[in-house]
């Protein structure tokens, strides 16, 4: 798809995952989020007024862009290497870091991945498809403490019976603990170390890398609105905090696919 | 936010599976019979075709299917919408099961009735729509009512493919909301009220079929 | 890397037999889970179906609307709702045996019904016979007709055998990762699904035509000593 | 003698269709009585009330003294299982289309009911079926199975099997109706053997008028739900009273 | 007279079974023939094999004229669909079970034939069929389903089915034989009404004795694949020379 192909149609395909609050369905069938709201406002300044959103699920987004499925998708995926072989990103549209969601009282006092593969008999839920898992892994979670589910509102369940602990970003924890009882989020709570690095997500739009004409359109004018108050509004009104804004924009999405 | 509000996404959802599920059905109902018949074939080759088909779509799991028309065939160009997509996949699923429904009820038609339309002269097409349809298709009727309420749980499935069906809405609904309980109740309640729906149409066609006293069962006994 | 496997993506041919390990160890559970969830429903469904005869009318009746209750709603929810909302009535089960219990439940509603089939397919003078003889209802049952009833059943409940084990994998819905869930987790971290879920259908493929040639072999050995099949 | 059995204006209904109507008829000890009447006259419902297999709807039935009406029984015929079982243990009933069990062989078919009902010891089951299949002239075939048998064959298994719960009553309903012409000859030899057993109570639904004239002491007309003309077997088809019997003896014999 | 069916050596195997071994056998035009014999000995068998049901294996068969095996066929009875059409539209079959369409009404089975077949108007077809079904007394029924007619009134529907595609040889095998004693009366008269047409070629086989004598000019008692005996009837029932058709005879007669 190209830029001319979307304007001449008046509206481009977009897909998100449902995950809150990065991009999810409303009540209503409108699609809502990070992802979503800054795509929309993006395409808008580029002339494009209607997004059409798909929802699917998590590990399908990268299926479905190559399948032609969608133009592009907003769900806020980390701009990792591997992905980034993928796919095209565009520069970072959010940082966020980690978090654990855990029984009330936190009972086995758990601060940072990490305590949990000192003790080899906890589990740890993550939702199927997120990168989560690879950060366990890291630091030293062996497979069989893994519960994998396949939504995040299936993680209030788990944690209360199944589990000891949630991994999931730090937003998603904490949008959780706000709607469940007997559940909270871990506070404070350390990101794990990989690579000698502490973790941090740095989440972009991903198109097909053949689109390369529709992406750059679409970098250039999300590196404008980046600037604006509007964008900033959007973010903070699903909780992300301004260090988290400026530590999206310090990045460059050609060092985040090279490792750095 | 009360259970009446999870209602409207949960209708529209409803509706999504019921169209599908409809739509395939038909489908597939279409393909058995075409499929059924040409396995009674005694050309070697069409009912070769019929036998690949069924065996492979019997034998694979419903989501490999799905995956494969919805992500892979793509790859090779040939792209369908998601709607699409699903209403193929489950009717070539129910197409190949029914297939074998519709085999079962022509080769129980007993042989007395082939060798009366044989005494007749009639021709082997005209035995076949005229003499056993009639009357397989009567006894394909249970079987086929099984397959609409199997093709209509299996319409759960299409989440994967991003179609926002019943089961679609029921996630997203809980994934905003956290109320697992109440919108899994109420999915298990409408899934239960279109499998009623769909078995009173079954119903309504088989009465209809027997119409009359023409099979009241000891008719060919 | 998962379960101590590495993959190999540098071509397909090597993707495919790199993860092909893995893939086994889903396999394993995709067994255990239709053996335990097939066990359940072979049992459980003669339960249904003789108490679907009580003469007891509110036992006939609520077994009938369980029955049709449980064949009309997809497995997949019924997971979701045994796996997710019995914990909020404080009946945790765990993972597995949620799962093998809820495949082992529905298809008991499907088994019930060939059981109840088979049992009136036995001609009325069979009973009237046993009655005549004055064998008491258990006696008729255990000597008469379910040893009529069997052969002329094998081949349906085969069938379900073959779709339960097709319908494992929603199993991953409750955190049993059977093989496609392991073929799907291999998509997420490659990126490339194709290759894990055709080997998934490649699989099945012989797995379920085996299954399917078995039960024809049990059909043919069961001694059916002059039991009219249809 | 005594009257072993005894319908007492009894009403069976099925539905809106009565088909006995304040039925009367009593049969006495070691009596051989036959039953012919046009199809659907209800020949083969007064047998199935014997056998407990109907239940009716008025009226005082009693067989070998016991009523089908427990005294302490829920209303109409809702005798106790128990007490029905009684009853049965004095009847036996040999059907028209056999019904023996298909996947057991002749002996087990005849040996199953004395080793579960009545007890019996597996032996001397066993030693008593082998006695009952000599008699009806099928030993050699014991350890085959029904479906093997002819129909001839099957019937006299059949009568056998009724025969090793030791009945006071035997029922026959058409016992060679579903056989070929030339099989029919083989059963009515031992029914008529068995005829000679003076204890023993019989009651035969049949077509076969020879059959009737050799076999039974009295042989009864029965037409919508009531019995017309009964008689001897040597009167009652040489001088039938009746018109209605004259017209049906015509109709069946000159076909 | 010329024959209308000429079996000459024909031999007919259902696996290592003979059933047919050498056999000659000619019926003449409007000849009307009874065939009996035990059961098993492949009555059945040869009707079968005349309607093109069943295939034989050595010899030749003639039937109006047209020979079984198609000169350019396919090897033994591998005659090509068209030339059996040929030969089937000589021959109509009334079979012992009916096989009646149970999906047609009365009128639909008889005339669905004949439009199919034979091309007829649906007028001409009906009005032919009323005069049938009048023939056999069914003309009140037409409209009604096969479940909801006797087993008498089924077969005579057969019979006018049959009728109605004007067949020159009718075969009837043990037509009677499914019916209640009573209901025997209702088609026999319907086949001796037929037998006074002196046009129609008909093979019958039949238990019924009173039958074969009534209908036949020819009775042939027919044992392991052979015909043991042949005759008038009134010769061959009163008077049969075999030792083997009387002991045949009397077990029927006898029973
Ligand atoms: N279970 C039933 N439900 C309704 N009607 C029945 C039932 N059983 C028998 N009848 C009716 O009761 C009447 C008497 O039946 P029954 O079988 O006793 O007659 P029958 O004299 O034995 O006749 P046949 O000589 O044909 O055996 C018939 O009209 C029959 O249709
Ligand atoms: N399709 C078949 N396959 C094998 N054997 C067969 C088949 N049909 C008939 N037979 C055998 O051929 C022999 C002749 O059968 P047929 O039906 O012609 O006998 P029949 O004289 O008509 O006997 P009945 O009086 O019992 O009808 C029998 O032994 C029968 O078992
Ligand atoms: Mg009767
Ligand atoms: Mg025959």
């Amino acid at each position: 798809v190209t830029l001319d192909d979307v304007k001449s149609a008046g509206y481009v395909q977009g897909a998100t995952a449902n995950e809150v609050p990065y991009g999810y369905m409303k009540e209503d069938g409108s699609a809502a989020g990070i992802g979503p709201d800054v795509a929309v406002a993006v395409f808008k300044r580029m002339g494009v007024n209607e997004v059409n959103w798909t929802v699917t699920p998590f590990g399908t987004l990268i299926p479905g862009l190559k399948a032609r499925r969608f133009a592009f998708a907003a769900a806020e995926q980390n701009i990792s290497p591997e992905r980034c072989k993928q796919v095209t990103f565009t520069e970072p549209n959010s940082s966020y870091g980690e978090g654990l969601l855990v029984k009330k009282g936190n009972p086995k006092k758990l601060t940072t991945y990490a305590d949990i593969a000192k003790d080899p008999s906890l589990k740890v839920a993550v939702v199927s498809g997120a990168n989560n898992i690879d950060f366990l892994r890291a630091v030293g979670v062996k497979d069989n403490q893994i519960i994998i589910i396949q939504a995040n509102a299936d993680a209030l369940s788990t944690v209360q019976t199944r589990a000891d602990a949630y991994a999931a970003t730090e937003l998603t924890v904490s949008k959780l603990a706000e709607g469940g009882k007997d559940v909270e989020q871990v506070r404070p709570f350390t990101d794990p170390i990989v690579d000698g690095k502490p973790v941090r997500n740095y989440g972009g739009f991903a198109f097909r890398p053949e689109d390369k004409d529709l992406h750059d359109a679409f970098n250039k004018a999300l590196v404008e609105f980046r600037k604006t108050d509007d964008y900033k509004k959007i973010l903070t009104s699903y909780g992300l905090s301004e260090e988290s804004i400026k530590a999206a924009a310090a990045k460059n999405v050609a060092d985040l696919c090279a490792g750095k | 936010m009360t259970w009446m509000q999870y209602l409207a996404p949960l209708l529209k959802g409803a509706q999504i599976t019921v169209i599908i599920s409809l739509a395939s059905i038909v489908l597939g109902t279409i393909l058995a019979f075409a499929a059924g018949i040409a396995r009674t074939s005694s050309n070697p080759i069409v009912s070769g075709i019929a036998f690949v088909y069924i065996v492979l779509f019997r034998g694979t799991p419903l989501l490999v299917q799905l995956f494969w028309f919805y992500y892979a065939l793509p790859l090779i160009g040939i792209s369908f919408n998601p709607i699409t997509t699903g209403i193929m996949t489950l009717s070539l699923l129910t197409g190949a099961f029914g297939a074998e429904v519709v085999r079962g009820a022509l080769l129980a038609v007993p042989v007395s009735q082939y060798e009366a339309a044989r005494a007749l002269n009639f021709s082997k097409t005209y035995t076949l729509w005229h003499i056993f349809m009639p009357q397989a298709v009567v006894e394909m009727m249970p079987a086929f009512g099984n397959l609409a309420v199997q093709n209509l749980k299996d319409t759960a499935l299409v989440s994967l493919i991003s179609i926002a069906d019943l089961t679609f809405q029921a996630q997203s609904l809980r994934n905003i909301t956290l109320d697992s309980a109440t919108v899994y109740t109420l999915t298990l309640v409408g899934y239960f009220i279109i499998a009623l729906g769909l078995m009173l149409i079954v119903r309504l066609i088989e009465m209809k079929l027997r119409r009359g006293a023409a099979f009241s069962r000891s008719a060919h006994s | 890397m998962m379960y101590g496997y590495e993959w190999d993506t540098s071509s397909t041919l090597a993707f495919a037999t790199s993860i092909l390990p893995i893939l086994g160890i889903g396999l394993l559970v995709t067994l255990q889970a239709a053996a335990v969830g097939y066990a359940i429903a072979l049992v459980f469904g003669l339960v249904l179906a003789l108490l679907r005869r009580s003469r007891i009318r509110a036992i006939s009746w609520t077994v009938a609307c369980f029955t049709e209750f449980v064949r009309d709603t997809p497995l997949l929810v019924q997971l979701f709702f045994l796996y997710y909302v019995l914990p909020d009535f404080g009946i945790v089960l765990p993972a597995f045996m949620t799962g093998a219990l809820a495949l082992g439940l529905q298809y008991s509603a499907y088994t019930s019904e060939v059981y109840r089939g088979g049992i009136d397919a036995i001609q009325r003078g069979q009973w009237e016979a046993a009655t005549a003889l004055n064998l008491s209802r258990f006696q008729t049952y255990r000597d008469i007709v379910i040893p009529q009833m069997i052969p002329r059943i094998v081949p349906s409940l085969g069938n379900y055998l073959v779709s339960m084990l097709k319908e494992t994998p929603v199993l991953s819905v409750v955190t049993v990762l059977d093989m496609l869930g392991l073929a799907n987790m291999i998509g997420e971290r490659t990126f490339d699904y194709l290759v894990p879920l055709s080997m998934v259908g490649l699989i099945f493929l012989p797995m379920t035509l085996i299954c399917s040639a078995l039960i024809h072999l049990v059909e043919r050995a069961l001694p059916k000593s002059g039991i009219p099949l249809r | 003698m005594t009257s072993i059995i005894r319908f007492q204006n009894v009403t069976k209904r099925f539905g809106a269709l009565t088909v006995l109507d304040n039925f009367n008829f009593e049969v006495q000890q070691g009596e051989k009585v036959t039953l012919i009447g046009p199809s659907g006259s209800g020949k083969s419902t007064v047998l199935r009330i014997l056998m407990t297999l109907e239940p009716f709807q008025e009226g005082k039935l009693e067989l070998a003294g016991l009523s089908y009406h427990e005294p302490n029984g829920r209303g109409t015929f809702k005798a106790s299982e128990k007490h029905l079982h009684k009853i049965r243990s004095n009847v036996g009933m040999v059907f028209q289309s056999f019904n023996l069990f298909p996947h057991m062989t002749v002996m087990r078919n005849i040996v199953e009911a004395p080793i579960a009902v009545l007890n019996m010891k597996r032996d001397e089951a066993e030693t008593r079926a082998t006695e009952l299949l000599r008699m009806v002239g099928l030993l050699d075939k014991k350890d085959h199975y029904p479906s093997q048998l002819s129909g001839g064959q099957q019937q006299r298994v059949a009568i056998a099997r009724a025969l090793a719960m030791r009945p006071r009553v035997l029922l026959f309903d058409e016992p060679t109706s579903a056989l070929d012409p030339q099989l029919v000859g083989e059963v009515l030899g031992v029914i008529r053997d068995l005829a000679r057993e003076h204890d023993l109570t019989m009651l035969l639904v049949t077509h076969e008028m020879r059959f009737a004239r050799e076999v039974s002491d009295r042989v009864c007309f029965f037409d919508k739900g009531r019995i017309v003309e009964q008689g001897e077997p040597e009167k009652f088809f040489t001088n039938p009273e009746q018109p209605r019997t004259r017209e049906f003896l015509s109709s069946i014999l000159n076909t």
